[in-house]
């Protein structure tokens, strides 16, 4: 009995005196060969939580195009490697993941929803580390930028969609303005989202009858009311800033219930057909990707791009099973690795050192881009420039099973609506 | 407290008392001299987390005193860290007020906060109570998240960090000093509490808060006064997690934080301090430690996939406490003060 | 049939509360076990139906058999189903459920539905004022009610032996005097034996045929009951009497006697 | 007015699925006293294995939920063995943070198997609904509804009239008394907790029949499931079942009426504004068990 207590209370005392013994080791450190340079690249992101469906699929992307870079010897000399930290979708685990990164030697962080570059911004700031965002918001992107993004502002995002409502309304044939709302999450994606929408519908009364945004949690699975209430409206188009989960909720209780609204998700409310499939069948509202100016101006290009090196990187029954190809946030992966891409053969070509987090910022603002056939030239939107009010949109559809994007409005400044 | 044989306490003062050795001040003094030095030599991956780790021992030490020492079960404990924390990021921003003098104000404001949902447990028992500080945990995030024009909503909102002359909290280095002395400060404010009339009366109404009103006990101020100095350590600790973070959201703040926070206490040992300080560190330590052990796991296995580093984390995170509970339900503490009596009287069995 | 023999019980592995206890009950006997507060009594009841363990005790010599059984290793429930209900101290009644339903949980170990109406019917027999309190609160009846109501729940395991300790706590001299003819006649009419532990042990004495004393965890004292009522030592310190009849001045009895006489 | 009515069927039949999840609580406070902070983890669970024999195994759907039956008793008694049984005699705190780890166990292993993608489980309910005006009622709202309402009678029938059921009671008071009259406790805690886990199964498959099934469904069983059984009161099938109610009710108004006024996701907080004014009123809940307390 004694000796077990001892036993327990020695094992116990080492538990909380190996913290101490691991912060005097040194941090692992990749130890790269003579002539290699191995660039970090931190990826955190909701691999479990409830946008998984779109973490998980830009993760393989991320990770396949790096490798496709490596394997082609696109950058000659450089190893990337992923280091990946699930933070569910829970901002509170946020802080945690970034400290965890750093400690992994990670060269600049690619992260997607926009609470969690906020959270990070501070610390990144202080630590001068380089932080990919897929979506922002204005508070994110001031001074100083430490966070970049690939996508619109959500607000802006949100008010390309209903431009879309307006340029292809059929105001003589059905002598009357498109009845349009929104459903959001009640988190900062969500409340952005509505800010946008709202703004832009109420500048264009004559052209919208805007009937107002619908919070509803995070993690809420009943949809009854909220498509109730849209119903009640009498709803012509509804937008969603929820991710695919939620999204298919409130589509499987729309249908079950014959309400004639058509959802429409998109912009950075991710595209996952697989599981819209599986709950809505053929009778997807509609899916609309819209991106920021010098970001996927031919996103057909991209589809096939991503189409390539998804099967050189999957195996047949993964893509089959986890619907790569039908999800467009795979194709947001290689975007992102296309980033990295550039900024690090950027870095190179001016002979600095890409495992830098501040040369790469230095690149990230002002750099041209080399294109390689895929992109036109291009600049970083420097923030606040041109990239995150500017956008154009398509939708996607299923074309013999493989998703093919057709363009539905071209640039689109949202600036101008704006006071 | 078992003592060394032979050596009897004389007087209530020395039975009561923190240290009753001059070894234990010294160790004590050297510990701490120790971690001071900490921001010479570690990392800012390893401050950071220390700073973590203190934020988490203030509020867990808050709700001790009510949990642990009143015996009333809080489990919005997370939810009145924010208070705090929007208290400095509303005050500090919209009112140009110091953030030093933002310190005091954030745990009078939790302080009051805490009372206002502290107030049914006059009424109200056992896990309803619990309850209805669950309320308070889905209430006050609410409250915060809509109050747009001052707090950002969902948005979150920027907290300046606290300077004096060049010295700003900015960095971890600096925030530990700072989160250091703090959390010194707050332990010893917490360990007398338990040491006054306070803290008996607290004790009283735990083990039986019928018996304590007849003693003369008066319930409704005592439990308020629970509530209200376990929502102040809150409101400190939401300061910290503001200067910590420099980016307040009221996501940050779930329901799961606050169970855990109960779970620390738990973990620690019920109705001790320094089981409250283990416990928030131990499971902070082991939340850690899961993650690396789950990151190498990944390394390990990879076929199973991208999700296996969260899947291990938690399996590993779950198994443990589980493990730990069954092995030692009366928590760390407990375990502790067997430690410590067995290895005082080896090599003798009893 | 029941044979305690000289057990020794120790407590957290460490505390020595029972030593070299023996005492035996025979078919439909019904014994008191008498002695202090701290003697050991329930302590004794406890080792008997295995409740030790709950309180991190155990019979570390000795052993305990019952119908020839060894059952000192035996859990609760185990016992019980043997055959042995103990009534423990301090009415535990099943609070919030209703006095019927605290009869019913006695029966859970009969596998006869048909029989359980009559058991019911016979315990309501013993205690007339149960069956009028049948659909109340258990938490709610009064001193008096919820013992019978423990009584009548062993009564409804038919168990060849029921221990009960200090079935008269708490209870007024007239309930107490009730109590104690209820449990003669079951005595009586079902055949069950006792093992009675009991601080007045006049009362219990008189019910008894055969009586035990402990102190300070050892049976110091045992014999037929009238004999025991007859000692003079008994007299004293249990029954504060000194001549028959004749109260004692408590000031009077002299402690060290006790030490001289027992150790 | 349609609104109203409206409101009330939804009210009605959301509170029905609310009461369902609250079931599974109560089942284990009864019997136990312990707040089994995994039910939700256990819901989610279950319903992913599901998913995972059909759309992996192929099996048909009767036969993975056979299978799934059989394997959540397993579960059951694993979990009473294991980790509920040591702490017996222990804190209940303690107890309800065990079951609040067994809950972390539980999500990494939906985690290892589902690898964080959503499942869809076929539709087993009828579809379609009952058009009256402006009012429609869903088929299958209405089926888990019945469902329900059946699985609340079937328990409160086991509880009231069987004798496991008045075992779980006696145990639930207290279990040294109850093992003296020689009911197993241990038997007891075990068949609890099977019982408790096949309303998990039979709950996960009703939400999942309406819902993706995702880690979500863990945090959504906590949410909606705490705040039904502290308004019912902890011990209450019948409290459970009209705590379930009037949480849909209050949430579908709260949502329908008061949402527009204060910006949205008060739906979230209404079921607790509620708990914390009837918490005043009845300390131990509308149907709870008042402590007897005697000093």
């Amino acid at each position: 009995m004694k000796n077990r207590i001892k036993l327990v209370g020695l094992v116990l005392v080492c538990l909380l005196v190996l913290p101490l013994l691991l912060a005097c080791a040194k941090a692992p450190s990749a130890t790269p060969a003579a002539t290699e340079k191995v660039i970090t690249v931190g990826y955190l992101n909701d691999l479990s939580g409830a946008i998984s469906c779109c973490g998980i699929a830009d993760q393989v992307g991320l990770k396949n195009y790096l490798q496709y870079i490596q394997d082609e010897k696109r950058i000659p000399g450089v190893k990337f490697d992923v280091v990946s930290w699930d933070d569910r979708y829970d901002v509170s685990r946020v802080a945690a993941g970034y400290r965890y990164l750093l400690d992994k030697g990670v060269n600049l962080i690619v992260t997607m929803a926009v609470h969690q570059s906020e959270t990070m911004r501070p610390m990144a700031v202080a630590d001068k580390m380089l932080i990919l965002g897929y979506n922002t918001s204005e508070l994110n992107i001031a001074d100083p930028i430490w966070c970049f993004t690939q996508q619109p502002l959500t607000e802006n995002a949100n008010a390309s969609f209903f431009n879309w409502v307006t340029q292809n309304w059929d105001y003589q044939k059905t002598g009357r303005k498109p009845v349009v709302a929104e459903i959001n999450w009640d988190n900062s994606m969500g409340k952005a989202g509505a800010k946008g929408a709202e703004a832009y519908c109420k500048s264009l009364p004559d052209k919208l009858d805007w009937k107002g945004t619908i919070v509803v949690p995070p993690g809420t699975m009943d949809f009854s009311q909220p498509a109730l209430q849209l119903n009640q409206w009498g709803c012509d188009y509804v937008f969603s800033t929820m991710v695919n989960g939620p999204t298919t909720n409130l589509m499987k209780e729309k249908n079950a219930r014959g309400y004639k609204f058509q959802v429409c998700t998109g912009g950075w409310g991710f595209v996952c057909f697989k599981q819209s499939k599986d709950v809505g069948g053929k009778d997807i509202d509609g899916l609309y990707w819209i991106s920021a100016e010098g970001w996927h101006t031919d996103g057909t290009a991209g589809l096939k791009l991503a189409d390539t090196i998804c099967r050189r990187y999957n195996s047949a029954s993964d893509i089959e099973k986890l619907g790569y190809l039908e999800n467009i946030c795979y194709n947001f992966g290689l975007v992102f690795g296309m980033e990295v891409e550039f900024l690090v053969k950027g870095a190179i070509s001016a002979g600095l050192d890409p495992t830098n987090s501040e040369v790469l910022r230095g690149q990230a603002t002002k750099m041209k881009i080399d294109p390689q056939g895929l992109y036109p030239p291009m600049t970083w939107s420097n923030a606040k420039g041109s990239g995150v009010d500017k956008l154009r949109m398509y939708q996607i559809k299923l074309v013999n099973g493989v998703p093919e994007p057709a363009l539905i409005t071209d640039w689109f400044d949202v600036t101008k609506y704006k006071k | 407290m078992a003592m060394i044989p032979g050596d009897f306490s004389q007087s209530y003062e020395r039975d009561i008392a923190i240290f009753r050795t001059k070894t234990q001040w010294v160790v004590m003094v050297i510990g701490l001299a120790i971690m001071l030095t900490f921001p010479l030599f570690m990392s800012n991956y390893w401050l950071s987390l220390f700073n973590f780790i203190f934020v988490t021992v203030i509020a867990v030490l808050g709700l001790h005193l009510v949990t642990g020492l009143c015996g009333q079960i809080s489990l919005g404990q997370s939810a009145l860290m924010c208070v705090g924390a929007y208290t400095v990021g509303v005050l500090s921003v919209k009112f140009g007020i110091s953030v030093w003098a933002c310190l005091p104000l954030a745990g009078l404001v939790t302080g009051l906060i805490g009372m206002i949902f502290g107030a049914p447990a006059l009424r109200v028992k056992e896990f309803y109570l619990a309850m209805s500080t669950l309320a308070a945990q889905f209430i006050i995030v609410w409250v915060v998240s809509h109050l747009e024009e001052w707090t950002g909503g969902q948005l979150g909102m920027y907290v300046p960090p606290a300077t004096i002359g060049g010295f700003s909290s900015a960095s971890p280095s600096n925030l530990f000093y700072i989160g250091f002395i703090l959390t010194i400060v707050m332990i010893a404010v917490a360990k007398n509490i338990q040491r006054t009339r306070v803290g008996r009366a607290f004790i009283a109404i735990r083990d039986n808060d019928i018996a304590a009103e007849v003693m003369g006990i008066n319930l409704f101020r005592y439990k308020l006064l629970a509530f209200f100095i376990g929502c102040f350590f809150a409101g400190i600790a939401g300061w910290m997690w503001a200067m910590y973070l420099q980016n307040i959201n009221p996501s940050q703040f779930t329901l799961k934080e606050s169970l855990w926070m109960l779970g620390m206490v738990i973990v620690g040992g019920m109705g001790s301090t320094t089981g409250a300080v283990m416990g928030a560190v131990f499971v902070r330590g082991l939340d850690m430690i899961a993650d690396y052990a789950s990151a190498w796991a990944g390394t390990v296995f990879p076929t199973i996939g991208e999700q296996a580093f969260t899947a291990f984390s938690l399996i590993i995170f779950g198994l443990v406490i589980v493990i730990f509970l069954i092995y030692e339900p009366r928590g760390l503490y407990h375990r502790w003060e067997l430690f410590k009596a067995s290895y005082r009287l080896h090599p003798y069995a009893y | 049939m029941l044979n305690v023999n000289n057990i020794e019980v120790m407590f957290h592995g460490s505390i020595l509360v029972l030593s070299g206890v023996s005492l035996q009950v025979a078919d439909k006997q019904m014994v008191a076990l008498l002695g202090a507060n701290g003697a050991g009594k329930t302590t004794t009841l406890k080792a008997i139906a295995g409740m030790l363990h709950v309180e991190d005790g155990k019979v570390t010599h000795g052993s305990i058999e019952f119908d020839g059984r060894r059952i000192e290793k035996l859990t609760v429930e185990e016992i019980a189903r043997l055959g042995i209900a103990l009534a423990m101290e301090g009415r535990p009644i099943l609070e919030h459920l209703n006095a019927e339903e605290n009869l019913l949980v006695g029966s859970y170990i009969k596998r006869e539905g048909a029989n359980i109406k009559k058991d019911l019917d016979m315990v309501y027999g013993y205690f007339p004022r149960l069956k009028d309190l049948r659909k109340n609160t258990g938490g709610y009846l009064s001193g008096g009610e919820q013992q019978m109501l423990v009584v009548g729940r062993c009564l409804m395991m038919h168990p060849k032996l029921m221990l009960l300790d200090e079935p008269s706590l708490g209870l007024s001299p007239l309930l107490m005097r009730e109590v104690f003819d209820i449990v003669d006649r079951i005595h009586r009419e079902e055949g069950t034996a006792f093992l009675i532990v009991e601080q007045n042990a006049m009362l219990a004495l008189a019910f008894t045929e055969y009586g035990y004393v402990m102190e300070n965890g050892k049976v110091v004292l045992d014999g037929v009951s009238e004999k025991l009522r007859a000692n003079e030592d008994v007299r004293e310190f249990y029954l504060g009497l000194s001549e028959v009849g004749n109260k004692k001045s408590y000031r009077e009895v002299k402690h060290y006697k006790r030490r001289k006489r027992w150790l | 007015m349609d609104k109203i009515i409206s409101l009330i069927i939804l009210g009605v039949m959301v509170g029905g699925i609310y009461s369902l999840i609250a079931l599974g609580f109560v089942f284990i406070y009864k019997s136990s006293k312990i707040l089994n902070l995994a039910h939700g983890q256990f819901l989610m669970f279950f319903a992913y294995v599901t998913y995972t024999l059909i759309s992996q195994a192929h099996l048909p759907f009767v036969a993975a939920v056979i299978i799934v039956l059989v394997l959540s008793a397993l579960v059951g008694v694993f979990v009473e063995r294991f980790t509920i049984r040591p702490l017996m005699g222990q804190s209940i705190l303690a107890t309800i943070i065990m079951t609040f780890a067994l809950g972390f166990i539980v999500e990494g292993i939906v985690i290892l198997i589902s690898k964080g993608y959503y499942a869809s489980l076929p539709a087993f309910l009828p579809t379609g609904m009952w058009k009256l005006g402006a009012i429609n009622i869903s088929h299958q709202y209405l089926a888990i509804l019945v469902l329900t309402l059946l699985l609340f009678a079937a328990c409160m029938w086991f509880y009231q009239g069987s004798r496991a059921g008045l075992a779980m009671r006696a145990v639930a008071e207290d279990h040294i008394t109850t093992a003296s009259t020689g009911i197993s406790v241990a038997q007891t805690f075990r068949l609890s907790w099977v019982i408790a886990c096949l309303l998990a199964v039979i709950s996960g498959l009703l939400l999942s029949s309406l819902y993706d099934v995702h880690i979500d469904l863990a945090g959504y069983g906590i949410a909606k499931g705490l705040p039904v059984i502290l308004l019912g009161g902890l011990e209450s099938m019948g409290g459970a079942l009209v705590g379930g109610l009037i949480v849909g009710l209050a949430e579908m108004f709260g949502a329908g009426y008061i949402d527009p006024l204060v910006g949205g996701g008060f739906r979230e907080v209404v079921p607790f504004i509620l708990m914390v004014l009837i918490l005043m009123v009845k300390p131990y809940g509308i149907f709870g068990l008042v402590k007897i307390e005697r000093v």
